[in-house]
């Protein structure tokens, strides 16, 4: 019974869902249960939420290690709540946008969420060179041709690249590494590109049908209780 | 004993010769000079040390990224961009142009795109009014006036104090629509632009005496790569009006218009690369504009270095790779 | 926990009084002046109920202004109204010169409507007749679907063909896909090593089908784990994708028969912000040490920053995702990557159950249907072109028409 | 004062900033310190935001606030409000939601399964045809095009590289496809073609992968600029 109710909303929501598509009058109901799933996620985050102020209560608690960062946390969050649901120190009052410019909220999104964004996305720039040092190494066929695509790619970025192959006559032009790169892009780049597209649409339709099917049922919890 | 002497003299001599270069060189000179020195002489003895099939520690691949990416900033690093042909053919389309052609530049991008596709559109408008030509602005997105009100005003304006408005340039601003913009205009400018952006009526304005629509222009240059873009232009202006469009794009849209090129598209400017290059060019054609604004080209310094350093670190990488294999085997 | 629902509430009820609405504002109809500069009117406009749709599109066509087809700027744009079942004419939308069709999306199929259209001189509006009281139709089907249809019917249609075969004990045959062989292995690694396992399920909620895709192979993994008696840690960036995934594996202990080394800690939330959350995992990663990360999931720019973090403290990392933007950096930095469609049909693989494995043989044939249709459009469009066939060209359109997704 | 405060400003976004650059370094209190300062603003602005955004701005001005008012009009006798633009549906959502929270109450905590088995059927149904659509049918039609011919254009392009392009694209996808293939496994010349995917699938990540390097630059540039222009004034 535990089990059966949900495995039946599932198919029957799911089904309806897929015939909606061809069907016009049904035609929106994709919009509705977008909607449907905003309101449950705002309700689900009291949970996540929830959760979070537990675990670092916890921690304040028993002391353990750690816990100074807790209170930050702790007080960052509920800062936020206070600042953002009774929207104090909004130029527009009660009634404004939580996020208009000018209001504490907002500005503590400007000046601290932001450059913590930027800077946590900046990493990747390092990133993106210690993995290509250890990656990018000849150990075989494949790793060659990913070498190789992408050494000619990051070349045809630099006026080394361009220096490089400037002696190719211009009916040859294909192979100067800029133009080279270019090509990579465009044709064996897009070819394995739409593989991996249509690959993809053929997976979900599978999985979703596993899931509407009740095959696939791992995520609804245990069989008993 | 000895070793300390011979330690004291190797620092003593250093000491001279920084000294000696800091008087010979100004102090931006040495500052590209010593970081130059500190990237590529750490980078050789790291190749060296790769003989030795020893790995990197991931934390020297991030100072050089570091390094690499702030000296430039500190101390202005440019390096020689020689144009690509798809840049090229634009530069040379706008030199090989008689002078008071008429050129239309369309502004499509927002704030977003703004880094990448604003240096290159500077760059262009800059070579259409120092040629001679006869430039209308506009822009297909509402965005898009702004930063082109920002770029006249504050950029290029400035550097040409003899243009007059109405007789050299004139911007004619946004207009709603999208392609549909360039549907009218393609056949009747008036008719959807009736007023440039000071509310003169385009009848009132010296340049469009012979211009009556796209079809008269001689070239067409749209900046942006979003939508509507260049391709739009393409569809809607350059093929039915059989004028001559050329694309300016951020990176990323740029290997998608390379089908277009050379048969629909005079050329591509892809990216901050692709201003670099115009920029460079530029420079190079008219020695008098040395001094202007290259952010293109100030970009490209960190780009440049660091694209360097890290295809220096695939091949150091595969050095001690294959240095190592072979130690296995010989054991 | 009950304390700080209690204060969200508190918080929640405050705010949410004294919030104004927005109101709308009326659209006003240009007067005629002197100085008239008249224009003519558009001529044979038409409306016509818009095809397959639930009855709320009507399509309007009609001939532009005699002075707008002159092309010198006396028409300077359109007006087009609409009364509804003979009430007063409302402004739908204005229109720049030249436009001659438009379909009105702000109908009911319960109504009926009349429209006519004013073109505008600087000071003239010279109205067109009305058109005929017409009712947008509701259709049943959506005929322009029927390929769409046939072919989502075909692939549907075998996946569950193939489940039905195992169902009734025919063998199939799967091919080994190396990143799951290695599931086992990075699970007993974990357990000698006596350091716990990492699960990431990308940053994406549950309304995107690759969430799903990684909380259905968590169910596999956790059911591994939990036999191996191994710590599994699983940070969120999504409340819902938490709660999910202590479902799945609360679920996998059970099955394995130890519900009470199951604790709620395992699946934790942290921030819906992405790069908040990455800066968490980040932090967790060195200083927990998992010995194994499972990186399966929606991810984005984030995917290098965890995977080069996870490299290195030295964990096995298996990785996957249906974004193929993301893909050459797990395959840069992971030890094994499902690509796309492995993603998809991992936890189906994982199960070994013959139902699971009936419907990769499914999407199997949705595979042999592609490329039959590109061997075949490829081949028609080539000796087409080249001889100027009309017969193959005739293939090639209608390929390309029954492909084509609307 | 507005000038003090725009220092602070400034020496905080730097502060941050060089505290998430230290973690390059090695975890330390001060990456600790920036990670927990963007765990809980993050947490407590997303919350807030959805808040506003879909349970006010979607529930309770779609339903919520008109059913209430009804209610209470129908107790006290007084006017019922207007129902233009309200979507009772939205109830559904609600109750879903509240479902939810019965986790929070172990012993009918398994009604929170229903939501959840309402999302992943939602999730899985509308995806479905929406991935045939784009992600299969788009692409099959985008690749049926002529070998030697480009696609753009009326024009023949018989240039080299559009030839070659086009072949390689034909038999890279062709090739890819095989490759993901289940079914059969990869031995003989199936297994040959698989491989040649495999090949042009590394070609593919090799070249996205340096694609992307340049861009990811320039969000460091960024960031350094700050620290050297905006904060240190280094930079003229």
């Amino acid at each position: 019974m535990r089990r059966a109710i949900p495995l039946t909303i599932l198919a029957v929501v799911g089904t309806v869902l897929i015939v909606s598509v061809f069907l016009p009058p049904l035609e929106n109901l994709g919009e509705d249960f977008t909607l449907f799933f905003d309101i449950i996620a705002v309700f689900a985050f009291f949970l996540g939420g929830g959760n979070l102020v537990r675990i670092h209560f916890n921690k304040l608690w028993r002391k353990r290690k750690d816990w100074g960062f807790s209170i930050v946390t702790l007080f960052g969050f509920f800062f936020m709540l206070v600042i953002g649901l009774l929207k104090i120190g909004n130029p527009g009052g009660i009634g404004a946008d939580p996020t208009a410019e000018g209001s504490w909220f907002q500005e503590t999104f400007n000046y601290v969420i932001n450059p913590l964004q930027s800077t946590m996305y900046a990493l990747l720039a390092f990133f993106v060179a210690s993995a290509s040092y250890r990656a990018f190494r000849a150990k075989n066929r494949e790793a060659t041709l990913l070498l190789l695509a992408a050494f000619i790619i990051l070349l045809g970025r630099t006026p080394f690249g361009v220096m490089l192959t400037a002696w190719v006559p211009e009916s040859w032009s294909i192979a100067q590494i800029p133009n080279l790169a270019v090509w990579i892009m465009n044709s064996p780049n897009l070819a394995g590109q739409r593989a991996i597209i249509i690959g993809i649409g053929l997976g979900v339709v599978s999985m979703s049908l596993r899931l509407i099917l009740g095959i696939e049922r791992s995520y609804l919890g245990e069989d008993r209780g | 004993m000895g070793k300390v002497n011979l330690t004291l003299l190797l620092a003593a001599v250093a000491i001279v010769i920084i000294i000696a270069i800091a008087l010979i060189f100004p102090l931006e000179r040495l500052g590209q000079l010593y970081s130059l020195l500190l990237i590529f002489g750490g980078l050789v003895a790291l190749l060296l040390r790769s003989i030795f099939a020893k790995e990197v520690d991931r934390r020297i691949i991030f100072l050089f990224i570091f390094v690499a990416v702030a000296a430039p900033l500190l101390f202005p690093i440019t390096f020689s961009e020689k144009p690509t042909a798809v840049v090229k053919a634009v530069f040379d389309r706008v030199e090989s142009l008689p002078p008071g052609s008429t050129v239309l530049l369309s502004f499509d991008f927002d704030p977003a795109m703004a880094p990448e596709v604003q240096p290159m559109a500077n760059a262009i408008s800059r070579h259409c009014l120092k040629k001679g030509h006869k430039v209308i602005f506009m822009s297909l997105w509402a965005t898009g006036q702004a930063l082109l009100t920002q770029s006249l005003t504050n950029t290029i304006l400035p550097e040409f104090p003899e243009k007059q408005d109405g007789i050299d340039y004139v911007n004619i601003g946004y207009k709603a629509g999208n392609e549909g913009v360039l549907n009218v205009i393609v056949s009747n400018f008036e008719k959807m632009f009736p007023t440039d952006v000071n509310s003169v009526p385009l009848g009132e304005i010296e340049i469009f005496d012979d211009i009556r629509s796209c079809r008269d222009l001689d070239f067409i240059v749209s900046f942006g790569g979003g939508l509507p873009g260049s391709k739009e232009w393409v569809l809607f202006v350059g093929d039915p009006g059989g004028v001559d469009v050329a694309a300016g794009v951020a990176a990323v849209v740029a290997p998608q218009l390379y089908p277009y090129y050379p048969a629909q598209l005079v050329g591509i400017l892809g990216g901050v690369k692709g201003a670099a290059e115009y920029e460079f060019s530029l420079k190079e054609t008219y020695p008098d504009l040395k001094d202007m604004d290259t952010p293109g080209l100030k970009m490209m310094g960190p780009q440049t270095l660091a694209h360097i350093v890290i295809i220096s670190f695939i091949v150091i990488g595969n050095i001690i790779y294959f240095r190592g294999r072979r130690k296995e085997k010989g054991q | 926990m009950k304390l700080s629902v209690f204060l969200f509430v508190l918080l929640l009820s405050i705010s949410i009084s004294a919030q104004d609405e927005p109101s709308d504002t009326d659209p006003a109809i240009i007067v005629p002046d002197s100085e008239l500069v008249v224009v003519a009117p558009v001529t044979s406009l038409i409306a016509e109920d818009h095809k397959y749709d639930k009855g709320d599109h009507i399509d309007l066509s009609w001939v532009p202004s005699i002075d707008d087809q002159l092309l010198d700027g006396t028409v300077i744009g359109y007006k087009l109204y609409r009364s509804a079942n003979g009430g007063e004419p409302v402004l739908v939308e204005e229109f720049p010169p030249g436009t001659n069709a438009f379909t009105d999306d702000g109908v009911y199929s319960d109504s009926t409507y009349s429209y006519f259209i004013a073109a505008l001189s600087e000071n003239y509006a010279a109205e067109s007749n009305r058109t005929a009281p017409i009712a947008p139709e509701v259709e049943w089907l959506n005929l322009h679907r029927g390929w769409l249809f046939l072919i989502a019917l075909i692939v549907g249609g075998s996946v569950l063909l193939f489940i039905n075969a195992a169902k009734r004990g025919t063998k199939l045959f799967v091919r080994k896909i190396a990143g799951l062989e290695a599931v086992d292995d990075a699970v007993g690694r974990a357990t000698e090593m006596g350091r716990p396992i990492l699960f990431i399920p990308g940053i994406r909620d549950m309304d995107d089908v690759q969430t799903l895709a990684g909380l259905t192979i968590l169910g596999r993994v956790a059911r591994v784990i939990a036999d191996y008696d191994t710590r599994i840690f699983m940070p969120t960036s999504r409340s819902l994708v938490m709660t999910a995934g202590r479902e799945t594996v609360k679920a996998a202990y059970t099955a394995a028969g130890r519900p009470d080394k199951y604790n709620d800690d395992m699946v934790t939330y942290y921030t819906d912000e992405q790069f908040g959350y990455v800066a968490a995992v980040d932090g967790v990663m060195v200083r927990e040490k998992p010995a194994t990360v499972f990186l399966l999931g929606a991810f984005f720019a984030e995917s290098l920053i965890l995977a080069e973090t996870g490299n290195s403290i030295g964990a096995i990392q298996i990785a996957g995702t249906a974004r193929p933007a993301q893909l050459p950096f797990f395959i840069a930095a992971c030890d094994f990557t499902l690509i796309g469609e492995e993603l998809f049909a991992a936890s189906a693989y994982l199960s070994g159950e013959p139902m699971q494995l009936g419907s990769l043989k499914g999407q199997d044939v949705g595979k042999a249907i592609a490329m039959l249709a590109i061997l075949v459009g490829v081949f028609s469009a080539t000796v087409g072109l080249a001889w100027d066939i009309e017969f193959f060209n005739d293939i090639v359109e209608y390929l390309s028409d029954v492909f084509s997704a609307r | 004062m507005e000038v003090l405060f725009e220092h602070f400003r400034l020496w905080l976004a730097a502060f941050l900033t060089l505290g998430i650059f230290s973690f390059l370094y090695k975890d330390n209190p001060w990456y600790k310190l920036s990670e927990a300062i963007f765990v809980g603003i993050s947490a407590g602005y997303w919350f807030v935001v959805l808040f506003w955004d879909n349970f006010y701005g979607k529930f309770w001005v779609g339903a919520g606030d008109y059913t209430f008012g009804w209610i209470g009009a129908k107790l006290s006798g007084g006017e019922v409000p207007s129902s233009s633009g309200i979507d009772l549906m939205l109830w559904v959502g609600a109750i879903l939601g509240f479902l939810m929270l019965l986790r929070l109450i172990p012993k009918i905590g398994w009604l929170s399964r229903w939501p959840l088995a309402f999302i992943v059927g939602a999730t899985a149904g509308l995806w479905l045809i929406n991935y045939v659509a784009s992600n299969v049918m788009v692409q099959v039609q985008a690749t049926m095009v002529p070998l030697f011919s480009s696609t753009f254009g009326s024009g023949f392009d018989s240039s080299l590289g559009a030839i070659i392009g086009t072949i390689v694209i034909f038999v890279g996808t062709f090739s890819g496809l095989v490759y993901f293939f289940f079914s059969k496994a990869h031995t003989g010349a199936f297994g040959t073609t698989a491989k040649i995917g495999i090949l042009f699938l590394m070609i593919t990540f090799g070249a996205s992968f340096g694609y992307t390097v340049m861009s990811r630059m320039s969000l460091l540039i960024g960031r350094i600029d700050y620290l050297l222009g905006d904060w240190l004034g280094m930079i003229k």
